[in-house]
């Protein structure tokens, strides 16, 4: 066991130090072969989904996680870049690959945007900034009928001609895994400890020569523009949107998935996701009973189990690697060391 | 009076107090004294309730007070002056003093009080009406004490009431220590501060790496090499 | 799971993927539904010859990604024979191309706006499957206002102080598009509109839009929302403000406890609904209310239990005529109902649910069709007051709007 | 001279917390800034740093005007600091700590930032493994931690505020030789400090501030014997 | 003239519509004050108020006003439940990432709530007709229902009582002291664990009374209690954190920015303009219209 651990390690060494961890390429290559084997349109259907939110869970995570401030508006982001992916088609010609990334990189100016805006608030005023933001375009996008066709919804063209799901299935799983290194990569070069040392002390930071403005609004054009994306996704995908799309209640939904994943782990996000999307789906049939039993669990992982699945998986190697059974690799490790008392 | 017997505790994995005994009479000055991080806070804040002790007994006045609330101690007249002083910046100097005698239900006894505390500190009685936010850290210091003398104490525990001050203000806190003293009540005493505190405590203990290592009168401790040698920077 | 396949132990079985609003914002709407549509099936003793029907019922949470979702489980994981049914419009056109995918046909549909029908039209051959709305688009009913004002005046029983009508409506699909046709009516008629205002969903503070069009004094003030607490709060204070004007309010009457809600506010006050005129009718109003314990609305549960009573006998000639209730067969049958050889008439709200190749998706309005008759509320009762061959009364106008 | 303040004015509110401050500190010395609690030694520091922009005047560093700049950038013009109240990032390892500082704080490029974080660690003789997580130190490792952190950003001045507040006098002699070696390394240093047996010790020169303004200035021998200073801040009874 | 009446209608609908968003927002702004708690289930509470009010009419057959102090003490009771079922475990377990953890809590609380309301009740809407029938004059020529009056005016009473509460009373002291340092709450002998939960169950109170005084306005039903709690939200964040008075200057202002902008522009456009002016006030002032920097504390 330690051996094959030690062995793979050596292959994932290079990963391993832009951030991406083992397991997590593990997880992308047996994804890339899930068709293979699991035919059925529903159970696709159903990963593209998870895929999706976990997509958004990782985008989500990269502001929430790292410079700690939760964009309460999230899903008006991706909303945004689902009718301007949309729109873009249907009023600009465009074909809908090129929608997508028009998408991205006019949510990624929003977000942009949204960075200069909250750059002198903190903590919660950042949050209700972003999310007070975001009602407001959603308010746009259902009064601005002549453009969106409002609350009546609009007609979005498929990116593929074919009616399988499975092109799908691969278009999201490249966009995922894109977003996946991106991020990983971001997040643990230097960048990445800027966005760290402003999320946990600011002025610290400043004092450091860290200038917070400009990587909160990175921070912010990045996810925003990964949002954007994956909001350029769904429109193709589902084929019709409505303001509907923008709604907190699709943020809340997002950031449960990125929390129950574990904050500031990027990958966390993205297994939550791929647990929990197809649980909620299975208990379909209990109709109300199932969202209190999600209530119900959101409130016990909050009390009982704050750090996610992420800080499972991390107290379990933790564990492990006291018991010798993984080897000690990590250079900097999460576990808490026994601090020398004194000078 | 006090009495605290093989305690431990711990923050999480990390256990900072090991198997503490220590015993305080009435009337008594004592000081604890040990270098930074030994673990006075902590064993202060886990007789206050603060913080859980995961082995051992302290009891007080002969009935044991082990990992009670810290408003239960407050009514049996335990009195805590932190470090971090723990004032309500938003509320007046007034308000301060009025939430000290929170437990005390009897109003010509908190007037009593307050007027003790007035003639202790006639500074806190000019400013009644400011806002503790926006007091000096002297003054901090001085209605932090006046607060906790508010609900007529049998015991005043007091977490490094120098630190940070200026000389001057060094000087009135001790000053007011041995007015205590003179007042009846029983106090313990934690200070970096190894010069002065020696010179007015009884006795001290001396508390390394969450140990007690050494205990003894004042007098003695002054003598002690070891003493001598980290705390009072003579070589 | 509910993934089974079924049995072999000669059972017959159909299943009938339930699409609706279950769960989610408009889960009041899927109460009615569901409570309709069992009402109707346990009249048959849920048998189709010898088929036992099966309901497998498809939440949209009114979101469209989960509704197409749920549907594609239901058709994959489930094996839905036929599908039936939604509520919002955007659902039916997420749903429109998961029904092509799998050439499932998916009958009588409420999503009703514009949407469905560019969307239909964009490709019928490949949208063939989605099988009729069971709402019309919604100007093809609103212009009965019109008439029934019209008339009102030309008979000498209003003599309005001016032309003016003034428009208002619930943002979203369903306001707007009945209010923007009801206007274009009303002007062809020669009238004025005056304003056009869209509140949001679930407002119920109107002073500021009701002193608005007070100060405006429009004879005739007409609109929709599809919330209840909405309208019942707009008619209410429409009366605090003192509001003197003819008030249309489309849908005041959707949810059964309508009165409960207004009280004599909603004296004089128009609405478009249907009734439960006939006896069936009420019987099954009364049936409902002591099943379920709500009173159920005309154009939610009752059109429903018509629309699924429609379903059953479209299964019926289906298993008639084809001798197997399979999804083939019910893509065969869709044909007829398209045509509209095959239509209902037995319905408690309307005369009869037909469709023509014309008018596809729509059904057809008429008097002796689909039409939803004008009436006005007095004391908690509706009264038809148009079209003049149903109508029980003339319309009452009230003191304050009389010269 | 590396620093000048010409006439540094600070209010808040009706407060003037800091009023009409001239000080130059010179190449190479420890300069001490003493005086009672809310003299306004912190705002005066906070001013040089760029936590706060000065209501009035200007402060020159090294010929240049950087009054008002913000205060990544007055790092990387070479002026570090350490906070009252220990300031650090909680939730990274102790290594991480210093390299934000190695890698944002100085306008060179370090081609080795692990490498050289781990020396300004060992520079400070910090004692607990560098892969701790910073929320596990206790307050003196913190302050050490801030001291490496402000070092690493290969500062010219480095700003002290009470790092020795609450140590014992034996670590106060660590504490005082380190702050020597890092003079004698060739950094100025500006330390704000109430313990009179270490600011003696070891300040070329000390400036008292009372009330926002400037009380004396000179030798630890001249402000020992300065009535002044004595008064304000010392207390009659002061004795060593 | 017209321009004036128009200007009056405008400041007295804004004025009856804001005296609730007050309510509302300081009942919010209590519970962040002193637990620190960014409440995502206020609107629930306003919710069950709107329910109990119509079971104490239809059921027990209650006035109005006893109606709705049943609500108000049935949401109290509640609250006092929800606060030692979920926030009191998790403050006993760790105080780490509290804002945010609890921020989960709080929607998981409003998802159970929504829902268990569902299961239970249906989602049929429940209201009564009217309160106080009638109207009364206002100035010359406005008139206004009496419901409207009076919940307006239940709104000033129940803000004014809870101001004489916090700042007279020894438990309002507590609750402040509380507010601004907890550490220094309990040294003074005072039960954090009694006052946290006392906290919230008047927070959900006060949510409960102002969705009872509008029942007869707005019948009960499940989703209720969101566009409340968005309104609520959006005066707490233009005040500022802790601030009682600011509260009701916050609702006048947000209801008179919605008015205005329903005149203005069209009602659709309301959410749109108000959030955008709200959006600029921020800009200004980052930490609200009437903070103080630095001093946390649920009054001023
Ligand atoms: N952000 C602020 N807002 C308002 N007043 C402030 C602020 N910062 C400092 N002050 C006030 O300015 C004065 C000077 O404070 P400063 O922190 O500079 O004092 P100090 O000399 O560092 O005192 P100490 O030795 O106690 O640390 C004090 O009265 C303080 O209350
Ligand atoms: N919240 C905490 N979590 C983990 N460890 C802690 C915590 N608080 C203190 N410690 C550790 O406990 C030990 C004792 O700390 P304590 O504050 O009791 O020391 P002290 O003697 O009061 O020191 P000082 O003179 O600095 O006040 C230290 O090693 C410190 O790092
Ligand atoms: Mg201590
Ligand atoms: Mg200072």
């Amino acid at each position: 066991m330690k051996r094959l651990v030690t062995s793979l390690g050596k292959v994932f060494g290079p990963l391993t130090k832009l951030g991406i961890r083992p397991q997590i390429a593990v997880l992308f290559f047996a994804l890339l072969f899930v068709p293979l084997f699991v035919r059925d349109e529903f159970t696709l259907r159903l990963l593209i989904t998870s895929l999706m939110f976990g997509g958004l869970a990782m985008a989500f995570d990269f502001t929430a996680g790292f410079i700690n401030i939760v964009n309460f508006g999230f899903a008006a982001f991706m909303g945004l870049g689902a009718y301007s992916s949309g729109l873009s088609v249907l009023k600009l010609g465009l074909s809908p690959w090129l929608g997508l990334i028009f998408a991205a990189l006019l949510v990624g100016i929003v977000g942009f945007g949204l960075g200069v805006l909250t750059i002198r608030l903190g903590g919660i005023f950042a949050a209700c900034m972003a999310w007070f933001v975001a009602l407001a375009l959603m308010a746009v996008t259902a009064n601005w009928v002549d453009l969106t066709k409002g609350n009546s919804g609009l007609s979005v063209p498929p990116l593929f001609v074919t009616i399988r799901n499975m092109p799908y299935y691969y278009t999201i799983l490249a966009i995922v895994i894109l977003v996946y290194i991106l991020l990983a990569v971001i997040s643990s070069s230097k960048i990445g400890l800027a966005f760290r040392a402003i999320g946990q002390d600011v002025v610290a930071a400043a004092s450091s020569g860290v200038f917070a403005t400009k990587y909160k609004i990175i921070n912010f054009t990045i996810s925003c523009c990964l949002a954007g994306l994956l909001g350029g996704f769904y429109a193709h995908f589902v084929g019709v949107l409505t303001p509907q799309v923008l709604h907190t209640r699709n943020t809340v939904e997002i950031m449960v998935i990125s929390y129950v994943g574990g904050r500031g782990t990027i990958w966390g996000g993205l297994v939550a996701a791929l647990l929990l999307v197809p649980a909620m789906d299975y208990l379909k049939g209990l109709l109300e009973l199932r969202l209190i039993m999600y209530g119900a669990a959101m409130i016990l992982i909050m009390i009982f189990y704050p750090r996610g699945l992420a800080g499972l998986w991390t107290s379990g190697a933790d564990y492990l690697k006291r018991k010798g059974v993984l080897p000690d690799t990590s250079t900097v490790s999460v576990s808490k060391g026994k601090t020398g008392q004194n000078l | 009076m006090l009495e605290i017997r093989q305690l431990d505790v711990s923050y999480g994995y990390l256990q900072v107090i090991w198997g503490v005994s220590l015993k305080i009479n009435e009337g008594e000055v004592v000081a604890i004294l040990g270098t930074n991080g030994a673990g006075k806070t902590t064993l202060l804040k886990t007789v206050m309730g603060l913080l859980t002790a995961s082995q051992g007994t302290i009891t007080f006045l002969g009935e044991e007070i082990t990992n009670l609330p810290t408003f239960k101690l407050i009514k049996r007249g335990l009195s805590f002056v932190s470090e971090e002083r723990n004032l309500f910046p938003a509320m007046t100097v007034f308000e301060n003093l009025i939430l000290g005698a929170y437990t005390v239900r009897d109003k010509k006894k908190i007037n009593d009080a307050l007027e003790y505390v007035f003639t202790l500190f006639p500074r806190l009685a000019e400013r009644k009406n400011q806002l503790a936010g926006t007091m000096s850290g002297g003054e901090r210091q001085m209605l932090a004490i006046a607060r906790g003398l508010m609900h007529g104490p049998r015991m005043l525990i007091l977490d490094e009431p120098s630190m940070g001050l200026s000389p001057m203000n060094v000087e009135a806190v001790f000053e007011t220590i041995t007015r205590l003293r003179s007042g009846q009540t029983t106090i313990v005493i934690v200070e970096q501060n190894v010069n002065t505190t020696l010179r007015i405590a009884d006795r001290a203990y001396v508390l390394e790496q969450g140990r007690i290592v050494l205990e003894g009168t004042s007098a003695e401790l002054r003598s002690n090499d070891q003493v001598r040698e980290m705390y009072l920077g003579i070589c | 799971g509910r993934g089974a396949s079924k049995p072999d132990d000669g059972r017959k079985i159909v299943k009938i993927g339930v699409q609706g609003p279950f769960t989610g914002p408009a889960s009041r709407v899927g109460d009615e539904f569901k409570a309709a549509i069992q009402m109707a099936f346990d009249e048959i003793g849920n048998k189709i010859g010898d088929y036992e029907v099966q309901f497998v019922w498809i939440d949209c949470e009114s979101d469209a990604e989960k509704a197409a979702r749920a549907y594609e489980q239901a058709i994959v994981r489930d094996k839905i024979d036929v599908g039936f049914n939604t509520w919002h419009s955007w659902v039916s056109v997420a749903l429109m191309d998961i029904a092509a995918k799998y050439k499932m046909p998916h009958f009588l549909s409420f999503g009703a706006t514009e949407i469905v029908n560019q969307k239909y039209k964009s490709d019928p051959e490949k949208y063939k499957y989605w099988v009729g709305k069971t709402w019309p688009t919604p100007s093809l009913l609103s212009i009965a206002y019109v008439e029934a004002v019209n008339e009102a005046i030309e008979a000498g029983l209003w003599n309005p102080p001016n032309r003016n009508v003034a428009v208002y409506g619930v943002d979203n699909d369903w306001g707007r598009d009945f209010g923007n046709s009801v206007a274009r009516q009303f002007e062809d008629a020669g009238w004025t509109v005056v304003t056009r205002e869209w509140v949001a969903l679930g407002e119920t503070e109107f002073y500021p839009l009701l002193n608005k069009l007070q100060q405006l004094g429009a004879s005739v003030v007409v609109g929709s929302m599809s919330d209840p607490p909405s309208v019942s709060s707009f008619i209410k204070q429409s009366r605090e403000v003192g509001l003197k004007s003819l008030i249309i309010s489309d849908g005041l009457g959707w949810v059964g406890e309508w009165y409960e809600l207004t009280g004599d506010a909603s004296n004089y006050v128009l609405d478009q609904i249907p009734q439960w005129t006939t006896p069936a009718a009420r019987k099954f109003k009364d049936d409902f209310a002591a099943k379920f314990g709500f009173e159920p609305g005309a154009s939610t549960a009752g059109l429903m239990y018509d629309s699924a009573r429609f379903m059953i006998k479209i299964m019926q000639e289906t298993l008639k005529e084809h001798g197997a209730l399979t999804q083939e067969n019910f893509a065969k049958i869709a044909e007829k109902v398209r045509t509209g050889q095959l239509t209902f008439k037995d319905g408690i709200i309307m005369k009869e649910y037909k469709y023509t190749n014309d008018t596809f998706p729509d059904p057809v309005v008429g008097e002796e069709y689909y039409i939803f008759p004008v009436i006005q509320y007095m004391n908690g009762q509706g009264r038809i007051i148009w079209p003049s061959s149903w109508k029980d009364e003339d319309i009452v106008i009230p003191d304050f709007l009389k010269q | 001279m590396i620093l000048e303040a010409k006439s540094v004015s600070k209010r808040f509110g009706g407060l003037k917390a800091v009023n009409e401050v001239s000080l130059q500190v010179q190449e190479g010395e420890i300069f001490g800034l003493i005086g009672p609690n809310g003299a306004g030694k912190t705002t005066f520091l906070n001013c040089v740093a760029g936590d706060y922009r000065p209501d009035g005047g200007s402060i020159i560093f090294q010929g240049k005007n950087i009054t008002g700049f913000r205060p990544d950038i007055i790092c990387r013009e070479g002026i570090a600091r350490t906070y009252q109240i220990v300031r650090f990032f909680p939730k990274m390892t102790v290594l991480e700590n210093v390299m934000v500082g190695v890698v944002f704080g100085s306008k060179k490029k370090v081609k080795f930032p692990e490498r050289t974080a781990r020396e300004y660690l060992d520079y400070v003789e910090f004692p607990v493994a560098h892969h701790v997580l910073a929320e596990n130190l206790n307050t003196i490792q913190l302050k050490q931690l801030e001291l490496a952190r402000a070092l690493s950003t290969d500062c010219r001045l480095l700003l002290l505020d009470e790092v020795a507040a609450g140590l014992t006098p034996a670590e106060l002699n660590k504490i005082t030789a380190l702050i020597r070696k890092i003079r004698d390394d060739g950094r100025t240093i500006i330390i704000v400090e109430h313990l009179m047996r270490l600011i003696m010790n070891i300040c070329d020169r000390i400036f008292v501030l009372n009330f926002g303004e400037k009380l004396s200035e000179g030798t630890p021998k001249e402000i020992m014997s300065c009535e002044m200073v004595t008064k304000a801040y010392l207390g009659e009874t002061y004795m060593h | 003239m017209e321009m004036l009446q128009q200007s009056w209608d405008i400041i007295v609908t804004a004025i009856l519509r804001g005296g609730l968003y007050a309510l509302m927002a300081v009942g919010l702004s209590l519970v962040f004050g002193v637990m620190n708690i960014a409440n995502f289930s206020h609107g629930e509470f306003y919710m069950i108020g709107s329910y109990f009010a119509f079971f104490g009419i239809t059921e027990f057959k209650f006035g109005p006003l006893p109606s709705i102090i049943f609500a108000g003490l049935a949401a109290f009771a509640i609250g006092m439940i929800v606060e030692r079922g979920v926030f009191n475990p998790l403050r006993q377990k760790s105080k780490k990432g509290w804002l945010m953890n609890t921020f989960l809590l709080t929607l998981g609380v409003s998802i159970i709530m929504q829902n268990g309301v569902r299961m239970i009740w249906g989602s049929r809407y429940r209201g009564v007709t009217q309160f106080w029938p009638g109207r009364t004059k206002i100035f010359t020529s406005m008139e206004i229902a009496n419901d409207r009056l009076v919940a307006f005016i239940i709104a000033m009473i129940t803000i004014t009582l809870l101001w004489y509460f916090l700042t007279y009373t020894r438990t309002g002291r507590a609750i402040r002291a509380v507010s601004q340092d907890e550490t220094g709450a309990s040294l003074m002998g005072i039960d954090l664990n009694w006052i946290h939960t006392l906290t919230f169950a008047l927070s959900c109170m006060l949510a409960a009374i102002a969705g009872a005084s509008l029942l007869s306005i707005n019948p009960a039903f499940p989703t209720m209690g969101v566009n409340p709690l968005y309104k609520s939200w959006f005066v707490l964040i233009l005040v500022g954190m802790g601030n009682i008075w600011g509260s009701i200057y916050g609702g006048l202002i947000v209801g008179l920015l919605e008015t205005i902008s329903i005149y203005r522009f069209g009602a659709g456009w309301q959410d749109v303009i108000s959030l955008i002016i709200i959006i600029l006030i921020l800009l200004v002032k980052p930490s609200g219209l009437f903070a103080k920097k630095g001093v946390k504390s649920v009054l001023e």
